[in-house]
């Protein structure tokens, strides 16, 4: 099975090398194909390991060594377990299908060759952060998506935009890797070792307030890859990049990488409850926030990203209350309906010229039937309509929240859930249907090629079914993390069920209303709640305005100021001084006898002066 | 008694000669004034029982070297008064009563010891010119004899550097130059 | 091998004097063959090192002057084995990717004589040798700025020196005031850095001795507030130049620490722990603010380098395996990593004969693959993971966590602050669309700069993959130094803090 | 009546006379042939007096008597032998200077070398005895003879620089002579080790005298060091004198003073006066760092380097202010390289003077002259810029051995903040001796005619030059055997 | 009576007119005169503190300092008679080539 898994890990590594190798070429079909293949090969791998562990258990193995200096020794070592294969499974599977989709997506881009190359970088990042058995391993992969993330977020590095997004993402993850990074030492130091096993085995013995604080600092590593408040930001800007990469990147994988570290660090978090609500709440607030923010966007991708930020506060509810194989279930179907959802903008967007504003789209579904129908099964899934893969997940974790008694939560999140569904569909209703306001900007849109289609396929499959696999998930991903029971009476979760279910339908049922009849009034956007939502709450300009350009203007002055008017002037100042002193005293050679005669016969009587006052005074 | 009278006027005598060579503007009075001063000073050493001194000092300085001087005087032409710029008046002045004071305090301080035996005693009944020719040709024989030397260099040098030689000022090697200033 | 060392020292000068009868036309060649075979010997060196053995090897012992106990004495152990090897490695690399052609025999030459001097100061084992070694690596650096250098070179040159020599006389002093403490307490007189370590120098004694041999390293490395010279002398000099200085040169002063401060006064470093770790800590974020206000290609990796040899400095006080192994890889790490990006920017700098990043922009697309080096190089001066940044940059900041968990955050915002200026630096020159004409027609680098390049992407590569060899053969010596420094503290405190530093659990 | 004196001639230890009285008649027999002959060839009288030096040097090296001679009057201890042989040293050294490629009016002079040897001769007796009325003599001889060199040279800032030596130096021995008359009425001797046991008898007392005593001969030596404030001829002399006889300047008056300086003055300090220690301290510093300062901003290389010997002869003041046998080993070992690195730096000055100020209407060799040096005579320009090196203190080039003994000898006697002065100050040096290579290596040449930098070159100078550098390079391998025999014979003539 | 200290005080008088001078005078000439007197101040000290210590070696030193101050003025008007010819001046200020 070793061979399986590393070549489940490394065949992304390879297809990204060998595609590396023409990168600077101009396009060339067969990487695509190839780098296609590799992940597709790795996919192939990850289900035998899903069959494998399932039916042996997990599965272990360590390359070599890496590091080792003192008492410390980290190796490379991989770990197939419940929670890894399947996210093995999630990350090659929506892979396989962007990549594919990919080749028809980016088929005009002179790039071609070298996204595909970032794209298995990625994937191979991402199999290794999910793989690892240890934590600085999974700080490997931590990073490698991120360098990823921004190498893709800023593929097309001509838009000034598209650069910037990708170093606010870039920037912003280092933050919550500092912290990460600290609790990797906090780590260390009280257990000698990064191996999960290690870790855990040693977590109950250590005292509660480090526990406490290896806690906090690993989810500030979290809250950065997962975008949560206040690092949000940098989500949306990342729209940036390519659609496909934000279907891999900045909704289906990437971005659950904390959910998923929380998940690993499960047994950590099990000993501090009162962190794990902390994180929960954390994400209940991220779920409105988010979806509040998904409400008043215009541009086809930013809702759909706020969407995901949402969703993923809904996770960290689900992992921060305990529930983990809850919070991975979601993640996994999540992933799937989500790059669904953004893979078929990406269609929307080809059709359109790369344009985003949807209040400037409307009508589509007449020319293009297929992704209209594949997003709007994403948009069903995403509001959490049964049978869709999204109720079942949602729902679970609404009810995790009304079982720990965190009724403020349980209502966010229920809030959360109207929302989404509302956003979901005024954005399927303001594009597919409605007036054509394309038509007035000279665009005439056509669908996707078919195989990018049929590609798209499986995923509206799995969004359609995916929660039926439920109770089998549970089983199997509940042999490693810990159960969770709902101890909801029967009649009370039904009725649950139905409130949720009530308040989905009616967002859609509000949103297709209100929207058939051609939106909402314009003097809403006056209003000022509506500018806080669409300026996201001014966030970004806080962010600007207080942290960006005064560290601008400092930097600026410690250089021009402190290093170079005080330190530096300092350093001159005494050379200068030691200078004029020297002009000085040149002023003693002035070549004049009597003066010289002066100044020996003054120097030694001022020394007689002196001697005779000391022998006085002796 | 009579010693007494002759220190105080000696003494009242040569400082008046020394203050005229300093103070005088004129060099031919500042000269005559040394060279008094000079005889005076060997007053003070037949005072002390120093004859040999006495006559040396009044040979050898007022004879010898206030010759020199005195040939250096025509040579340079300075009877003329010289006019010496003194930048400020008070200051010279401070200095020589704070430079008197200072030696004077110095000097008049306790220096000698009692317990002091002398290397070279003078001897009852002898005479100075005797003593020290004994002293000389023993103990000192190499100062002299390096004196000796010493004049000799300064005779080299007086001979070397007044004469014409020196005054071709162009040395050889500005002779030869004219080739390597035609290559420039 | 038994005269292996003095070989690697004295070869690159003998090969300079030789310099002088080679032609003008052939002697980057002759540069390049010089330091390839220096190079190799090092590798040798390597190779026949025993790595099971933390102490000195190679050992060569004459001495020169006995009566005041100055000896020639050589030797190498796993701190100084790589330090000789970067040394050795980054000259090659460096003479490759010349391309100078002014006065160019006068270049090679005085480049081989500063290898030497480099060499020299890591070999070398006795002090008053060292200190000789240190200052005469000044005099080949001063001409290669002074003469190579851009317009306000004199200014950078001397400020160079004169800085560096001040400081360094200090530290004279206070190598001289340790060999008298030794001749006090064995009434021999030695400047072998071996016997020294037998020496339990006073509390007092040791506070004013780290001091003077501080301001020596400090300058050196460059801390704060003795950074200032440092900009200057990267801003005016040649790529060759600065290539070096910020890979070799820059290292020696913390080296100095390793050697001399941390093992000759174990309680004077730890009673300084603090303030140095304060020092420390501004370094890394000042100059990191300063890196991010510059508008000149080469000022920000020169701030850059400050800034990491802020985290470098850090690790040394971390007083434990993990702590200072690692800063002797950030060293290493650091050497390639800035002489490469020096490099590059040298390699644009031939082309456009500007550094200023607004003259730039769009390279990406014109350079394809001199972004995708620099990029890398960037990525491994932020410390991404799998390169050989990020090895030294964890162990370092892993150490001084245990020392002490705040400072190390502060410290860490490096990676923060790094990324900003590192990542802002690219996008200017590198994104965007092509605004200056002239850049249009930009060529990609040429055969002699991948050549140069290529080995260094490598290593950064390898080194980040699979540091072990190198980071166990430290790791032997660095235990070493550890054992002698609890040996030789006098106060409990020190002990204690030693104690603490390498252990693994318990409270803090 | 006096009695007759029998003199036992064994007893006068003749031996001891012997170096004095070979240059003696070395000196009158070249007067004499040049009365016989005309016409001398320089080189003949260059090295008939090398020959005389050379005999003078083995007699030193040869001497095998007592310690006292003459009556006492002579005292041929161990710095005295020491002294001597750097003085013999390098006067044979720096006299083949005159065998430049361009021909002086001086160097045609049988005078010339007389009056060298006599200046020796005077040197040598300053150093060989302890009695003040002989050094006083050996002083004015050595003196008298070296301002007729310097007006020999026959250039009207020779003579101006000859004058203004002259009148300081007369005024120095007015101060010499009241210092040893303060001594004589406090123990009424004039030998140095009698007024030393007289006054440890008296246990220093009067102090003022003693003060007194000291600061004159302080003032007069200090004259001949150069030391603050009595330096201020030192650079209008070594600019006016030619460069042969201003390195010559530089180190022999000098040695001859610091050996008369040690007798008198560690016996003064060791006194346990304090303020005796502080006036000396505040000498060194003073003379150290003001020379150092001014140095900075000197235009003229030759300029630079006098003030640059002042500051060394500060420095080796600080080894008479310490006083144990190491500092006053570290006086000599770094005066013996001192006189090779300046031999060479003077040398080259020699060898690249042009009898026209073509680079600078007042001086002539401004810093500019050496611009750009490195590409019009890269050998120059490499040995020139070794010398600075060696003299700014760069290891492991010769003076850096000698500082770094003198250091070590400041701390070993905790004088830690002298160190340290010394310390800084030579980083301080190091910036004007720095500056000539800037100036060499770093700028561009103002032109490409080399022959402008030869005009004086000569095998003779070339060979000179050649050998100090070599010394300069590899003086490492000298330090050991110098520190041998110098502590051997400091030690055992009690310093 | 006249004691020794009469005599040493003399000296100092004289001594300090002799610097006087030397600080004061222009002319060349008359500078050297007060060396001259800088000197003969210094022989009567020797002189008394001979006659008072009854020892000759101050008469000696006294002997020699004359015989000095006979070479200095040797050698010192021959530099003198150099300069004056050159430059037509004996005055001190015309000496100022040289500064710096």
């Amino acid at each position: 099975m070793e061979n399986y898994l590393y070549t489940a890990l490394f065949s992304p590594l390879v297809s990204s090398l060998f595609v590396a190798v023409f990168a600077a070429r101009p396009k060339m079909l067969f990487t695509g194909i190839v780098a296609s293949l590799l992940i597709a090969v790795s996919m192939i791998c990850s289900f035998v390991l899903l069959v494998d562990v399932n039916t042996y258990g997990p599965l272990h193995v360590t390359m070599m060594d890496w590091i080792t200096a003192g008492n410390l020794e980290i190796p490379f070592g991989f770990v197939v377990d419940e929670v890894s294969v399947i996210m093995m499974v999630t990350v090659t599977l929506v892979s396989t299908i962007v990549h594919i989709y990919s080749i028809g997506y980016m088929d005009h881009d002179k790039s071609f060759n070298r996204f595909f190359s970032y794209l298995s970088a990625f994937v191979f990042s991402m199999m290794i952060l999910v793989m690892s058995d240890n934590f600085v391993g999974l700080f490997i992969g931590w990073e490698g998506v991120g360098l990823c993330s921004w190498l893709l977020i800023g593929f097309w590095y001509h838009k000034h935009s598209a650069s910037w997004a990708a170093n606010e993402a870039f920037i912003m993850n280092r933050i919550a890797d500092l912290g990460m990074l600290m609790g990797l030492f906090l780590i260390y130091w009280n257990v000698g070792s990064f191996q999960y096993d290690d870790v855990f085995a040693a977590a109950p013995e250590l005292p509660v307030s480090i526990v406490v604080t290896i806690g906090i600092f690993l989810f500030i590593g979290a809250m950065g890859k997962s975008a949560q408040f206040p690092l949000h930001t940098w989500l949306a800007d990342a729209m940036e990049g390519p659609t496909p990469v934000s279907a891999l990147i900045h909704a289906a994988t990437m971005v659950t990488a904390g959910v998923y570290l929380v998940i690993r660090a499960g047994e950590l978090y099990s000993l501090i409850p009162h962190v794990g609500f902390a994180i929960a709440s954390l994400g209940a607030f991220v779920a409105v926030f988010a979806a509040s923010m998904a409400l008043v966007n215009n541009d086809l991708k930013r809702i759909i990203a706020y969407s995901t930020l949402s969703q993923l506060g809904y996770m960290f509810v689900a992992a921060g209350l305990g529930a983990y194989w809850i919070a991975l279930f979601h993640l996994m179907t999540h992933a799937f309906f989500k790059s669904l959802l953004f893979l078929g903008a990406g269609n929307v967007m080809h059709a359109m010229h790369d344009e985003l504003n949807i209040k400037k789209m409307g009508g589509l579904y007449g020319s293009m039937k297929a992704t209209a129908i594949l997003m709007s099964v994403a948009s069903v899934a995403l509001a959490g309509i049964y049978p869709f893969a999204g109720f079942f997940s949602k729902d679970k974790i609404l009810e995790v929240a009304f079982n720990e008694g965190a009724y403020g939560l349980w209502l966010a999140l229920f809030i959360g859930a109207g929302l989404t569904a509302f956003y979901s569909f005024r954005l399927v209703m303001l594009v597919f249907f409605g007036e054509k306001e394309h038509v007035k900007y000279g665009i005439h849109p056509h669908d996707a090629q078919p195989f990018v289609i049929y590609a798209l396929l499986p995923l509206g499959l799995l969004a359609i079914i995916a929660g039926f696999f439920e109770p089998m998930f549970e089983a199997f991903v509940t042999r490693l993390v810990s159960e969770y029971h709902i101890h909801i009476p029967h009649a009370t979760e039904y009725l649950l069920i139905a409130a949720t279910l009530g308040i989905a339908l009616s967002g859609i049922g509000f949103a297709v209303y209100k929207y058939k009849r051609g939106g909402f009034s314009k003097s809403l956007e006056d209003k000022a709640c509506y500018r806080l939502l669409s300026n996201q709450y001014y966030i970004p300009k806080l962010y600007e305005c207080y942290i960006m350009r005064p560290f601008t203007v400092l930097s600026k002055f410690v250089w021009q100021k402190i290093d170079m008017k005080v330190v530096d002037f300092t350093v001159d100042i005494i050379a200068k001084c030691i200078y004029a002193s020297g002009q000085e005293a040149r002023k003693i050679q002035s070549g004049n006898l009597s003066d010289m005669l002066r100044w020996m016969i003054v120097g030694m009587l001022v020394l007689l002066a002196f001697a005779i006052v000391y022998s006085a005074m002796m | 008694m009579y010693e007494v009278i002759a220190f105080y006027l000696f003494a009242a005598l040569t400082i008046a000669m020394f203050t005229i060579v300093v103070m005088s503007k004129n060099a031919l009075y500042a000269m005559s004034a040394l060279a008094g001063g000079m005889i005076f000073i060997s007053g003070f050493f037949f005072l002390l029982d120093a004859e040999f001194l006495g006559v040396v000092q009044i040979v050898v300085y007022s004879g010898a070297i206030m010759a020199l001087y005195a040939f250096g005087m025509m040579f340079f032409d300075t009877t003329r008064d010289v006019s010496e710029k003194m930048r400020s008046k008070k200051i010279a002045y401070t200095l020589f009563v704070l430079s008197a004071i200072l030696m004077v305090v110095i000097l008049s301080a306790p220096l000698v010891s009692s317990s002091v035996q002398a290397n070279f005693p003078i001897v009852e009944h002898v005479g100075n010119v005797q003593m020290i020719g004994l002293v000389l040709f023993t103990k000192y024989l190499i100062p002299f004899e390096l004196a000796a030397i010493m004049l000799l260099v300064a005779m080299i040098a007086g001979i070397v550097l007044a004469s014409k030689k020196m005054d071709e000022h162009l040395n050889i090697e500005d002779e030869e130059i004219g080739n390597v200033k035609e290559s420039r | 091998m038994e005269h292996i060392l003095s070989l690697l020292v004295f070869f690159p000068a003998m090969a300079g004097l030789l310099g002088f009868l080679v032609v003008k036309e052939s002697i980057r060649a002759y540069g390049i063959c010089v330091s390839a075979i220096e190079f190799v010997l090092s590798l040798i060196l390597w190779m026949v090192f025993d790595t099971s053995n933390p102490g000195y090897q190679f050992v060569e012992f004459f001495p020169f002057v006995p009566s005041y106990g100055m000896n020639y004495y050589l030797g190498v152990d796993g701190i100084s084995l790589f330090l000789i090897i970067l040394s050795t490695f980054i000259t090659m690399i460096a003479l490759i990717g010349l391309s100078i052609e002014k006065e160019i025999k006068n270049l090679v030459i005085t480049v081989l004589f500063l290898e030497m001097t480099m060499v020299g100061v890591f070999v070398i084992l006795d002090v008053v040798w060292f200190y000789a070694f240190w200052e005469l690596s000044l005099i080949p650096m001063l001409y290669i700025i002074g003469a190579w250098g851009s317009a306000n070179r004199m200014y950078a040159a001397i400020k160079f020196f004169l800085y560096t020599f001040s400081g360094s006389v200090l530290m004279l002093v206070g190598i001289l005031y340790m060999g008298y403490l030794y001749h006090d307490a064995t009434g021999i007189w030695s400047f072998a850095l071996p016997d020294w370590y037998a020496l339990q120098v006073p509390f007092d004694a040791q506070l004013w001795l780290f001091g003077a041999f501080f301001v020596g390293f400090a300058i050196k490395v460059p801390m704060f507030p003795f950074h200032t010279w440092l900009p200057y002398a990267h801003g005016q000099a040649p790529t060759i130049g600065s290539v070096i200085l910020a890979a070799v040169l820059l290292k020696m002063g913390s080296y100095g620490f390793v050697r001399f401060s941390l093992p000759l006064f174990p309680d004077a470093s730890v009673y300084f722990l603090i303030p140095v770790a304060i020092i420390c800590i501004i370094m890394v974020i000042y100059a990191a603010m300063i890196a991010y206000a510059q508008e000149d290609m080469k000022q920000v990796i020169a701030y850059s380098s400050i800034s990491h040899m802020g985290i470098v400095i850090l690790g040394t006080f971390a007083m434990n395996g993990e702590g200072i192994t690692g800063s002797i890889f950030l060293m290493l790490s650091h050497g390639i990593v800035s002489g490469a990006l020096f490099m590059l920017v040298g390699v644009i700098y031939d082309r456009r004969h500007t550094k200023m990043m607004k003259d730039f922009g769009g390279l990406a697309s014109v350079m394809p693959n001199f972004a995708t080096i620099y990029g890398i190089m960037l990525m491994a001066s932020v410390g991404l993971p799998l390169t050989v940044g990020f090895v030294g940059e964890f162990l370092s900041l892993a150490g001084f966590y245990r020392i002490n968990w705040v400072m190390t955050l502060l410290a860490g915002t490096g990676i923060i602050l790094g990324a900003v200026y590192m990542l802002v630096l690219y996008k200017k020159s590198f994104f965007g669309e092509v605004v200056h004409v002239e850049n249009k027609t930009l060529k990609d680098l040429n055969a002699k700069e991948l050549s140069a390049l290529i080995p260094l992407v490598a290593l950064v590569a390898i080194l980040g993959i699979y540091p072990k060899p190198i980071l166990t053969t430290i790791d032997a010596s660095v235990e070493k130094m550890l054992v002698l420094m609890d040996q030789k503290a006098l106060q409990d405190k020190t002990k204690e803090l030693l104690m603490k530093a390498n252990t693994i659990g318990g409270n803090h | 009546m006096l009695e007759p004196i029998s003199i036992d001639i064994a007893g006068l230890n003749l031996q001891a006379l012997l170096p004095m009285a070979i240059l003696t008649i070395g000196a009158l027999a070249l007067i004499c042939v040049d009365l016989a002959v005309k016409g001398l060839n320089r080189s003949f009288l260059t090295m008939i007096t090398i020959l005389f030096i050379v005999l003078d040097f083995g007699a030193v090296i040869g001497y095998k008597g007592d310690v006292r001679g003459f009556f006492d009057v002579l005292l041929i201890d161990g710095i005295s032998l020491i002294a001597q042989v750097i003085i013999l040293v390098a006067s044979a050294l720096f006299l083949p200077l005159s065998m430049s490629h361009r021909h002086f009016r001086e160097f045609k002079m049988a005078e010339f070398y007389a009056l060298f040897m006599f200046m020796i001769v005077g040197f040598q007796c300053m150093v060989t005895s302890d009695n003040l009325i002989l050094i006083f003599i050996g002083l004015e001889t050595s003196s008298l003879a070296l301002y007729t060199l310097i007006a020999l040279h026959n250039r009207a800032k020779a003579f101006e620089a000859a004058i203004k030596y002259f009148t300081m130096g007369a005024l120095a021995a007015g101060f010499y002579g009241m210092s040893a008359l303060i001594f004589y009425a406090l123990t009424g001797s004039v030998e140095i080790h009698q007024i030393e046991q007289v006054l440890q008898e008296r246990h220093f007392e009067p102090l003022v005298g003693v003060l007194a005593a000291t600061i004159f001969m302080v003032a007069a030596l200090g004259f001949k060091l150069s030391l603050v404030p009595s330096h201020t001829w030192t650079p209008d002399v070594y600019e006016g004198s030619s460069a042969p006889l201003a390195g010559y300047m530089s180190i022999v008056p000098k040695i001859a003073g610091f050996v008369v300086a040690m007798r008198l003055f560690e016996m003064l300090v060791a006194s346990g006066v304090v303020w005796l220690e502080y006036v000396l301290y505040a000498a060194v510093v003073l003379t150290m760092t003001l020379a150092n300062i001014t140095a900075l901003v000197q235009e003229d290389v030759k300029r630079m380097l006098a003030f640059s010997s002042i500051s060394h002869a500060g420095s080796m003041m600080a080894a008479i202010l310490i006083g144990t046998t190491q500092a006053n080993t570290a006086l000599f070992v770094y005066w013996i390289f001192f006189l090779f690195t300046n031999l060479g730096a003077f040398t080259m000055l020699w060898i690249v003077r042009h009898r026209e100020n073509l680079w600078d209407e007042r001086y002539q060799h401004p810093y500019t002259k050496f611009s750009g040096l490195v590409k019009i005579m890269p050998m120059t320009a490499t040995i020139m810029g070794i010398f600075m090196f060696a003299l700014a203190g760069m290891p492991p080039f010769s003076v850096f051995w000698g500082k770094l003994y003198l250091i070590s000898a400041a701390i070993n006697s905790d004088y830690i903040w002298l160190a340290v002065v010394i310390a800084l100050n030579s980083a301080v040096a190091v910036y004007y001796y720095m500056k000539l290579v800037v100036y060499m290596f770093l700028h561009e040449p103002v032109t490409i005619d080399a022959r402008l930098y030869a005009t004086n070159a000569s095998t003779s100078l070339k060979v000179i030059v050649g050998f100090a550098a070599i010394v300069t390079i590899f003086s490492i391998a000298f330090v050991e055997p110098l520190l041998q025999v110098i502590t051997h014979y400091v030690a055992s003539s009690g310093f | 009576m006249i004691g020794l200290t009469h005599y040493l005080v003399l000296t100092g008088i004289l001594f300090s007119i002799g610097l006087v001078g030397v600080m004061r005078r222009t002319n060349l000439l008359m500078l050297f005169f007060s060396t001259e007197i800088l000197l003969n101040a210094v022989n009567i000290g020797f002189v008394a503190v001979s006659k008072f210590y009854g020892d000759l070696s101050g008469q000696m030193f006294a002997f020699f300092i004359i015989a000095v101050a006979a070479s200095e003025v040797a050698v010192g008007l021959g530099l003198l008679i150099l300069w004056y010819k050159r430059n037509g001046s004996v005055d001190l200020n015309s000496l100022q080539m040289m500064k710096g």
